[in-house]
């Protein structure tokens, strides 16, 4: 059951992500990427990180991905115009599929390692994700999420000085 | 004075900063004040001369720390000894007169070029002394930059292009030394030795396809720098598009670095490379003096005639070296300081006729030594040392090289090489009478100006150098002598020839007479190394 | 839970084409959109190991690079914006105007 | 489970850090409150602020503190890169403010920028965990993108920050996947941890999952060092980008990788030497010679510099291929003299350059010897160092780089490396060859050298020639910063 | 007096510094020769002192050796400036200092008014000098800064026009072929210094000590090496088969010049140098058999070219041309007393012949400027009848022809019969010896012939003269004419110091004085020598008959071709036109030497700059450089401003990298 359900999950995550990078229409991709991350989300929660598959559907699906239809709205922009460049696809579709073939040899080749940490889908369900990942990231992550701050308040500051109109 | 060795190389140093101070205008100040230091470098300079003791110890040596990081030491370790010390004498007395030489060659920029002067300078003489082999190799890249800037700035027409061959060109070969220098240091540590000392990698043994490798590399940028055949092209066109006194300090030292390179470097680092290679180099020797002079033969430009001369005499100097015997070597050592009169004479006296007519072919010439009978005469004297007549300095070095060579197993390529002596006579002689005899008849000669009183006080003391090194050569062998014989004595730890034996054992052995009737044991073409002259045994006949 | 492999199997397909995505379009928004894809590949992978490991570094990272991506959007998406202001056009190939 | 307590973290490992992110804030709001025009001062108020942090970065010399339970540690080898940065960053504050007033664009928040800027190099370079090399990897990039994209009214400066940023998140893509996969090999992201784990493999470079990893991180840093062939956006990057963000990209961000790379594969990965050795010896060949050889064409003295900064890449992975101390302390030589050196030349095209940048090519160098000869003097110091002629500060690194690499029997990379260098010869001269042999082809306009930019200009032309004559005392800190790791 | 033996180059060198260096202020003609002059005469009075000196000893202590200054010591070679004082460089000294003391006398008169007049003396000096190191050098290396100083000299003077291309040519040509000569010197004392010094400890060139060692020299082998080299050095020198072509071309110098240099002196070098080494020569039977080949073979070869010239300074050139084959003749076949005997009277006669076609040139030169005639004062077709206005010239010029004809009771006749009795008689050459007296005999023959018809055509007969110049024709000054009545009478009498033992008349003093120096010469040969039936007395006397019957003939030939039928040889230039031609032509030698050695250099010299060095080995440089920037430009294309390009880039560069590791 849960390995059918993955695999509609795979199968939807596989051809929205073909559709976004076939659709003519950037809007259409934009759409089609979100449902690819909606289908990680569903990944996310069937790997026992339901705070992530939230956070997923917001930051990306939310945020992220209104922000860029928002600027193809602003840009008005349309269909990609011209055919110049068919090779590209030639090009982009052996990258892709020695991109596969080299990730996936990987994967089934290598060896991760063995299950070391406490965090057990057991104990995930007993004390909650969302207070494991807020424990982790404010006594062992405590820095990197200190420096987010910063990354965010370069990035407002970026936006502000390359997108306003009159600074 | 016990650092006068310093002091003589970072005097001109100390000139540079004195010319910042001067402004631009004033030309005769600046010209004044760099000959002042050239000339005072030179004077202290005659302190290391006069102090010098004609052993074969390293002298006024200075060694203090000077860097220290990592698996290297580097240091200040500076010193001559009868090899460097006449090159040093030599780079200081060349200097003063290459200054004189461009008081009115050199109209534009005349500070930045005494600047460009006085640094090389500096570089020439930090190369010589060095003894520490990363302290020579920044002095040795140190002196193309000066040199760059003098080609490329106050050169001729195609000047660009001579500049950056000649920078490129000479890096190519020392970069590569860089690496075989560093590969040295770390075969040197495995054997115990802490710093770049050269003294310190005399002992070093190494494997023979190891020093083969370094020796390549040494032998490579040395022969870039010397040149050799067939690496020699950059030098024609550096030396054609220079400025006068570029011309001759490049002849007359720069040169020179590059068979200093192989007598103070690559043969006595690398002895058993040295000796395994010596065929090859003394026949790219031998083709340099033949196919220098033959190329020579047919110039138009009298300067590149000169340029070409160089590769001709340079091979000569290779020869000499290669031939690791005392004779050789002197020879080689002797020519070198020979052909920088020479030759750098011959640059000058170039110039002169260049500032004059703006032209340097020779069919522009012609019957000069009507209009200009010192000019003439000096010219002469300055060919004929050239050539290698007896009595001036070319000849001195030309025969002990011939003869050492002769000597050693390169007997053959010196009855080749000696029949350069011929080729030389023909394109010199070619050229001066192209220049200086026949019909004054272009209206453009025939209100030339002989030389006047600078020129003329330029030149003579190359002229007494020339006489003087021609006749009492004495004092310069003797204090080269015990060092070249140590050096000598380091490199002859050549593999023994197995043919070497019989023939000493036969004369021995052989009753007094009897070999009269023989057969001569020591045939042409046979090996007989001169290692039998370091055996004291005397045939009892002999003494007779 | 699946088998670890799958899920990273999926992330490497997404990754990939994420990658070709930024190959072969043309519109410079959607090539962004392609990154994002393959960040979210990349998520994917560490959600994966994390629970397979049952450590939750991994899930902090993916944390960490949500935000990333956010602030590269912003980023990004104004010098989109930047660029469309002075060209009209962004059309990734309109951005060569420095070549050679 | 009981509260989260938020563990208590000694602070002194990122007081640099903290001081330049607050001081970056301030500026932030000082620029509000500026009167208008007047940004200046905002660059004097930027490099005493960088000075009082490289003073707080040099107390820190000798120790060895880790802090937030592993992510970040403050020892010799951190110090010494945030040193680079610092003067990377102050020599970059000091020549901005008489190109952005040029150009019209001086906007307060340049300086507070590259503040982050550095301190997200600082953390890539003192960061023992992953996310934190990350995180100060994408502050760093994400101000670069800013600042690569500042000049916003400038059709190149857009390209270049647009360029910048699509190809910089591309790469950002394989480095996180690297780390995915590293994490997934070893179960950790703390470098240490790493290492014991690595340590205890029976045999690590079988095991695909951490080499893959391995090679795909280091396309991260690789592109952000500018190997090839991950170096393509930075010709046309560093050639839109306003020039003194040029400068500080070619010199900073460069060295912040380098740090990363050298932190993570000698912390982490030293057991995988042999493999990522091999690689960067094929890096370091390709990006040296395709850097090099491609210079040998341009004509644009920004992409001179770009191809020449990509070159200069490759000289330093010549030492990192070495692996050795020789080489690695080498790097960290190279990186500071090239800060110096780079930006410094940097600062001679900025003045030589007119509004708009439209005097860029090496032509518009042509007569300058004579008419401005202190500033050709200045850049032929340089330019002579970046082609590694002695005695210049580029000599020495590069000598300590090629000789880690002959130490570790790298003998044909050194050899190729040194070949390269000879080519290099031939477009550093021909800048001089402009410069000093060929008569200017239009009237010379007399560039005003302001206050800042002459002191930057000092102490570029002191941070070159010093080192390349008394060396001894960088490089022994160097040294000492490389052998904790 | 001994001590005193460097006084003798040192008066010329001073000479050449006075007159050299001030000379153009002195200005005064006469205090410029008078210097040149007196400089040489004090070196023939220091001369004659030793002379003096040296009879006064016993024939053993005629050796003195003296070290004036250390030279090049280096290593194991040593070579000092030293003199070394024997019979044989007595009499080269006594030749040399006494000839150019005439010389140079005669020299006031014939370059008054020339325009550089001290230029002249400068050079005439220190050829002096120059020669006197030669031939006074105890070492071989003294004895070459000699032997390349006269060749500096000789380049100089015969270059003393210079703004006539031709004499720049000839002093080229001259340099040059003494240089091919030196070639062989320096190698010939390689091998003899190698060899001793490797095969016995003894490192010299020292004559005295290499003679001491000689009898170590094998016989053949390396000592034919040396020796054969050496031998080259001599033919450069001394202008033999094939290196003879510059002398003739010589005479573009003035005639003083050709007089000293190309008759008395330098051109003799290579003889007495063969003298000077005879022991080491006498070692190889084959090169002694290949200098008296060659010897014989120059003496015949230009003796032909001799016969055909018409400047009258060229007819002289030949002829010393084939006078020093004579000299190498005798050397080739052992007679070295012979040798430098006739190295002596040549010195003798030839000079004053010299001198005298200079008193004859100068002389129609002067009468034809009178006339503004652009005739050629050398040409013997103007000339003619010159006896009657130039007596004292006449006179001396034809005792000196007669000298060199061979005629009984001259210096010419002595020396030149014993050269060819000896080579009749030598031991040395089995059966070659016939061959070597019979183009001896030959060369004699022709000797006489074009010596007389010299003669004929200059003195006697028609004058060819324009008539309005021959009023200007008047015998030279004293100056000019005492050095040739001086010559004369030696040229006379010289040759009754060395008179053949068989007239039993006089000892051969000569002979004695030399025997000394070739004592060791005559043991070593004896080794070799196939000692035959000794030639009788009787043969003797019949072959020095022939001999004068010879010479009759020619003289005889020369008179009914030049004066009685004179249009004989234009009937025999008639009959064998192409024969004449070569003649006349040198036998093409310089041509051939042109075709075979000048152009294929230049050719050489052209294709290595023009296609070698510039093509080739430029070529790779630049091509290297030019590859690489193609390179640059492939490169730079490929930076084609896509970023999907750039993209690929790093995508290609990922997967390749992971693909090795996955798939290696």
């Amino acid at each position: 059951m849960e390995t059918l359900f993955f695999l509609i999950i795979s199968f939807v995550a596989i051809v929205s992500a073909i559709l976004v990078i076939t659709c003519k229409n950037p809007i259409n991709s934009a759409l089609a990427l979100i449902m690819t991350f909606f289908c990680l989300a569903t990944y996310y929660v069937m790997l026992d990180a339901p705070f992530m598959a939230a956070v997923q559907v917001m930051v990306y699906a939310g945020a992220i991905m209104v922000l860029m239809v928002f600027t193809i709205m602003l840009l008005n922009i349309r269909v990609d115009s011209s055919k110049k460049h068919s090779h590209k696809l030639v090009f982009g579709s052996i990258i892709g599929f020695f991109t596969v073939l080299n990730s996936i040899i990987v994967i089934v080749k290598g060896r991760a390692a063995l299950p070391t940490g406490p965090y057990s889908g057991e104990m995930i369900q007993k004390f909650g994700h969302t207070e494991l990942i807020g424990r982790e990231m404010f006594t062992n992550f405590l820095l990197p999420f200190e420096v987010t701050s910063i990354l965010l308040l370069v990035a407002i500051v970026g936006a502000v000085i390359l997108a306003k109109k009159k600074i | 004075m016990s650092n006068v060795l310093s002091l003589t190389t970072f005097l001109p140093i100390l000139g540079v900063l004195l010319l910042l101070f001067i402004p631009k205008d004033s030309k005769g100040v600046l010209r004044n004040v760099t000959l002042a230091v050239t000339v005072v470098t030179f004077l202290v300079s005659l302190i290391i001369l006069t102090g010098f003791q004609a052993n074969a110890e390293f002298q006024f040596a200075e060694n203090v720390p000077w860097i220290a990081a990592g698996p290297f030491i580097m240091r200040y370790n500076i010193a001559v000894d009868g090899i460097s010390l006449w090159l040093v004498i030599l780079t200081t007395f060349i200097m003063p007169i290459a200054v004189l030489s461009t008081y009115t060659a050199v109209e534009e920029k005349v500070k930045e070029y005494m600047i460009c002067l006085l640094l090389l300078e500096t570089g020439m003489l930090g190369a010589f002394i060095s003894l520490d082999l990363f302290l020579f190799y920044i002095f040795w890249e140190v002196m193309l930059i000066p040199m760059y800037f003098m080609i490329g700035i106050w050169g001729g027409k195609n000047k660009i292009y001579a500049a950056v061959k000649f920078f490129i060109y000479t890096m190519v070969g020392s970069l590569l030394m860089l690496v075989a220098l560093i590969f040295l240091y770390f075969k040197g540590m495995e054997a115990g030795i802490t710093d770049f000392g050269l003294l310190n990698f005399f002992s070093l043994k190494l494997d023979m396809a190891t020093q083969i490798w370094l020796f390549l590399a040494f032998a490579f940028a040395f022969a870039i720098k010397v040149p050799m055949f067939p690496l020699h092209t950059w030098l024609p066109d550096a030396h054609t598009e220079a400025p006068t006194a570029g011309s001759v300090i490049l002849a007359a030292v720069l040169l020179k670095m590059g068979t200093y390179g192989y007598v103070r470097f690559a043969i006595p680092l690398f002895p058993d490379a040295a000796h395994k290679f010596a065929p090859l180099i003394a026949t790219l020797a031998v083709i340099g003096i033949i196919y220098a002079a033959l190329v020579a033969m047919v110039q138009e430009d009298v300067k590149k005639l000169v340029a070409y001369s160089s590769v001709a005499h340079l091979g000569f100097v290779m020869l000499g070296v290669f031939a690791f015997n005392v004779e050789g070597i002197t020879g080689g050592m002797l020519q070198m300081l020979n052909h920088g009169i020479s030759t750098g004479a011959l640059f000058l006296i170039v110039g002169f006729i260049y500032e004059r007519r703006h032209t340097r072919l020779i069919t522009d010439f012609g019957g000069l030594s009507k209009q200009m009978p010192i000019f003439a005469t000096i010219f002469m004297i300055v060919t004929f040392s050239s050539v290698g007549l007896p009595g001036t300095n070319g000849f001195v070095g030309e025969f002990l090289i011939l003869l050492g060579a002769f000597e050693s197993q390169l007997r053959w390529w010196t009855i080749v090489a000696t029949s350069g002596v011929i080729l030389s006579a023909v394109y010199m002689l070619w050229v001066f009478q192209r220049v200086m005899f026949g019909e004054l008849d272009n209206p453009k000669n025939q209100k030339l100006l002989d030389l006047n009183a600078r020129e003329i006080a330029i030149m003579v003391p190359l002229l007494v150098m020339i006489f003087f090194m021609g006749l009492y050569p004495k004092p310069f062998i003797d204090k080269m002598d015990p060092a070249i014989k140590k050096l000598v004595a380091q490199v002859r730890v050549a593999p023994v020839n197995a043919q070497t034996m019989p023939v000493e054992a036969v004369s021995q052995k052989m009753p007094a007479g009897y070999q009269e009737n023989g057969m001569p044991p020591g045939h042409p073409g046979m090996e007989t190394p001169s290692a039998s002259q370091a055996a004291p045994a005397v045939n009892p006949h002999d003494a007779k | 839970m699946e088998n670890l492999n799958s899920y990273l199997i999926m992330s490497a397909i997404l990754f990939a084409i994420g990658t070709i995505g930024v190959l072969t379009r043309k519109n410079v928004i959607v090539i962004f959109m392609c990154v994002e894809m393959m960040l979210n590949a990349a998520n994917l992978s560490f959600v994966a190991f994390s629970r397979h490991l049952g450590n939750m570094d991994g899930q902090i990272f993916v944390f960490f690079i949500m935000t990333v991506a956010a602030a590269e959007a912003a980023v990004g998406l104004a010098l989109i914006i930047a660029f469309y202001n002075n060209k009209e056009s962004i059309d990734v190939d309109d951005v060569s105007i420095m070549k050679w | 489970m009981d509260m989260i307590s938020i563990p208590v973290v000694n602070m002194t490992p990122i007081l640099p850090e903290i001081v330049l992110s607050v001081l970056a804030m301030a500026l932030l709001l000082i620029n509000v409150f500026a009167p208008g025009g007047q940004k200046s001062f905002l660059a004097y108020i930027s490099f005493i602020g960088i000075i009082v942090a490289a003073v707080l970065v040099g107390t820190g010399w000798g120790n060895h503190i880790e802090s937030f339970s592993g992510s970040v540690v403050l020892d010799n080898f951190a110090t010494f890169f945030k040193v680079t940065f610092l003067v990377a960053a102050g020599l970059a504050v000091l020549i901005s403010d008489q190109y952005m007033e040029r150009e019209g664009c001086n906007h307060g928040e340049l300086y507070p920028l590259i503040l982050f800027t550095v301190v997200g190099m600082m953390l890539m370079a003192s960061g023992t965990d992953l996310m934190t090399i990350f995180l100060g990897l994408e502050v760093m990039s994400v101000s670069l993108y800013v600042l690569a994209g500042f000049n916003r009214a400038n059709r190149k400066s857009n390209e270049a920050g647009l360029k910048y940023f699509l190809l910089g998140s591309f790469s950002t893509g394989f480095l996180l996947y690297g780390m995915a996969l590293i994490y997934g090999a070893t179960g950790t992201t703390r470098l240490y941890k790493i290492a014991v784990i690595v340590g205890q493999m029976t045999l690590p470079s079988a095991n695909i999952m951490l080499v893959a990893g391995m090679l795909l991180m280091m396309t991260g840093f690789a592109f952000k060092i500018a190997a090839a062939p991950f170096h393509m956006w930075t010709p046309d990057v560093y050639e839109g980008a306003p020039t003194p963000m040029t400068a500080f990209m070619s010199a900073g961000p460069k060295a912040a990788g380098f740090a990363a790379l050298l932190r993570l594969f000698l912390v982490a990965l030293p057991t995988l030497q042999v493999e990522w050795s091999q690689v960067l010896w094929v890096l370091a060949v390709l990006t040296m010679t395709v850097g090099n050889i491609t210079a040998l064409r341009q004509d644009n003295i920004k992409r001179i510099l770009a191809y020449s900064s990509i070159a200069h890449a490759g000289y330093a992975l010549v030492g990192f291929a070495a692996g050795n101390g020789t080489g690695t302390s080498g790097i960290l030589f190279y990186m500071l003299s090239y800060a110096f050196m780079n930006i410094g030349a940097f600062a001679i095209v900025i003045l030589v350059a007119k509004k708009g940048e439209t005097n860029g090519n090496v032509m518009d160098f042509a007569g300058l010897g004579f008419k401005r000869p202190v500033l050709a003097v200045v850049m032929t110091i340089f330019l002579f160092s970046l082609a590694g002629v002695p005695p210049a500060a580029g000599f020495i690194g590069k000598f300590y780089l090629f000789a880690g690499a002959v130490q570790k029997g790298y003998i044909w990379l050194a050899v190729i490396g040194v070949l390269n260098s000879a080519a290099s010869a031939y477009y550093y001269l021909r800048i001089m060859v402009y410069m000093y042999m060929k008569e200017p082809t239009e009237e010379f306009e007399w560039v005003h050298v302001t206050a800042p930019v002459a002191l930057a200009l000092i102490i570029a032309v002191a941070g070159t020639v010093i080192p390349g004559i008394v060396p001894s005392f960088i490089l022994q800190y160097a040294q000492m910063a490389v052998k904790l790791l | 007096m001994f001590d005193n033996v460097w006084l003798i180059p040192l008066f010329p060198l001073i000479g050449f510094l006075i007159n050299g260096l001030f000379g153009k202020k002195i200005k005064n003609e006469a205090v410029i020769g008078g210097i040149g002059t007196l400089m040489i005469f004090f070196s023939f009075l220091v001369s004659c002192g030793i002379l003096m000196q040296m009879i006064g000893l016993p024939p053993e202590q005629r050796v003195f050796e003296k070290v004036v200054f250390p030279w090049i010591h280096c290593g194991n070679f040593k070579a000092d400036m030293a003199f070394l004082v024997d019979p044989l460089s007595c009499v080269m000294i006594m030749v040399v200092t006494g000839v150019g003391s005439l010389i140079h006398l005669y020299s006031i008169g014939y370059m008054h008014g020339e325009e550089g007049f001290y230029r002249f003396f400068a050079y005439l000096n220190l050829f002096c000098m120059s020669m006197l190191l030669l031939v006074l050098g105890s070492n071989m290396l003294v004895m070459f800064i000699g032997w390349e100083g006269v060749g500096l000299c000789s380049y100089l003077l015969i270059g003393y026009y210079f703004h006539k291309k031709s004499a720049g040519d000839a002093a080229k040509k001259a340099f040059v072929m003494n240089r091919v000569g030196d070639f062989g010197f320096l190698i010939g004392l390689f091998t003899l210094y190698w060899w001793f010094g490797s095969n016995h400890n003894i490192w010299t060139i020292n004559f005295t000590e290499i003679k001491a060692a000689s009898h170590l020299l094998p016989y053949g082998g390396v000592v034919t090496v040396a020796t054969l080299c050496f031998f080259v050095g001599a033919t450069g020198k001394s202008a033999q088969i094939p290196l003879f072509t510059w002398l003739p071309d010589a005479m573009e110098g003035p005639t003083p010049v050709s007089a000293l240099i190309h008759a008395a002196t330098m051109v003799t070098a290579g003889v007495y140098m063969i003298g000077r080494m005879s022991f080491v020569f006498i070692k190889s039977p084959e090169t002694m058999m290949v200098i008296a080949v060659v010897g014989a073979a120059t003496a015949i070869f230009a003796a032909t070219i001799g016969t055909a010239q018409n400047d009258i300074k060229r007819v002289l050139a030949y002829s010393t041309v084939s006078q020093l084959g004579y000299m190498f003749l005798a050397m080739g076949v052992g007679a070295f007393t012979a040798g430098i005997f006739h190295l002596m009277t040549h010195a003798f006669f030839k000079a004053c012949l010299f001198l005298g076609s200079g008193s004859v040139i100068h002389s129609m030169h002067h009468a034809l400027h009178k006339i503004h005639s652009h005739d050629d004062a050398q040409d013997m077709r103007n000339m003619g009848g010159l006896r009657k206005a130039m007596p004292i010239t006449f006179i001396t010029f034809l005792v000196s022809t007669i000298a060199i004809s061979g005629i009984p009771g001259f210096s010419g006749f002595f020396s030149k019969d014993e050269i060819l009795w000896m080579s009749f008689s030598n031991a040395y050459h089995g059966n070659l010896n016939i061959v070597l007296w019979g183009i001896g005999a030959a060369a004699a023959l022709l000797t006489a012939f074009y010596m007389f018809r010299l003669v004929f055509m200059t003195f006697f007969g028609e004058c060819r003269i324009k008539p309005e110049a021959k009023s200007y024709l008047h015998e030279s000054p004293l100056v000019i004419t005492i050095p040739l009545m001086v010559l004369g009478v030696l040229a006379a009498v010289g040759g009754y110091l060395g008179m053949p033992k068989i007239f039993g008349m006089l000892p051969n003093y000569f002979e004695h004085w030399l025997e000394p120096v070739f004592e060791l010469a005559t043991e070593y040969g004896s080794k070799y020598a196939q000692h035959g039936a000794h030639p009788s007395h009787t043969l003797e006397w019949g072959l020095m008959g022939l001999s004068v019957v010879i010479a009759l003939v020619g003289i005889a030939t020369a008179f009914t071709m030049y004066v009685k039928n004179t249009e004989l040889p234009g009937k025999f230039v008639a009959t064998f036109p192409a024969l004449h031609r070569a003649v006349y032509n040198k036998w093409y030698v310089d041509e051939l030497y042109d075709f075979l050695f000048v152009n294929p250099c230049k050719a050489l010299g052209q294709f290595l700059w023009k296609g070698f060095d510039i093509v080739i080995v430029d070529g790779v440089v630049n091509g290297v450089a030019n590859v690489v920037m193609g390179i640059s430009g492939i490169f730079r294309y490929m930076q084609s401003g896509y970023i999907y390009n750039y993209a690929f880039s790093m995508a290609l560069g990922v997967v390749v990298m992971l693909g090795y590791y996955i798939f290696k």
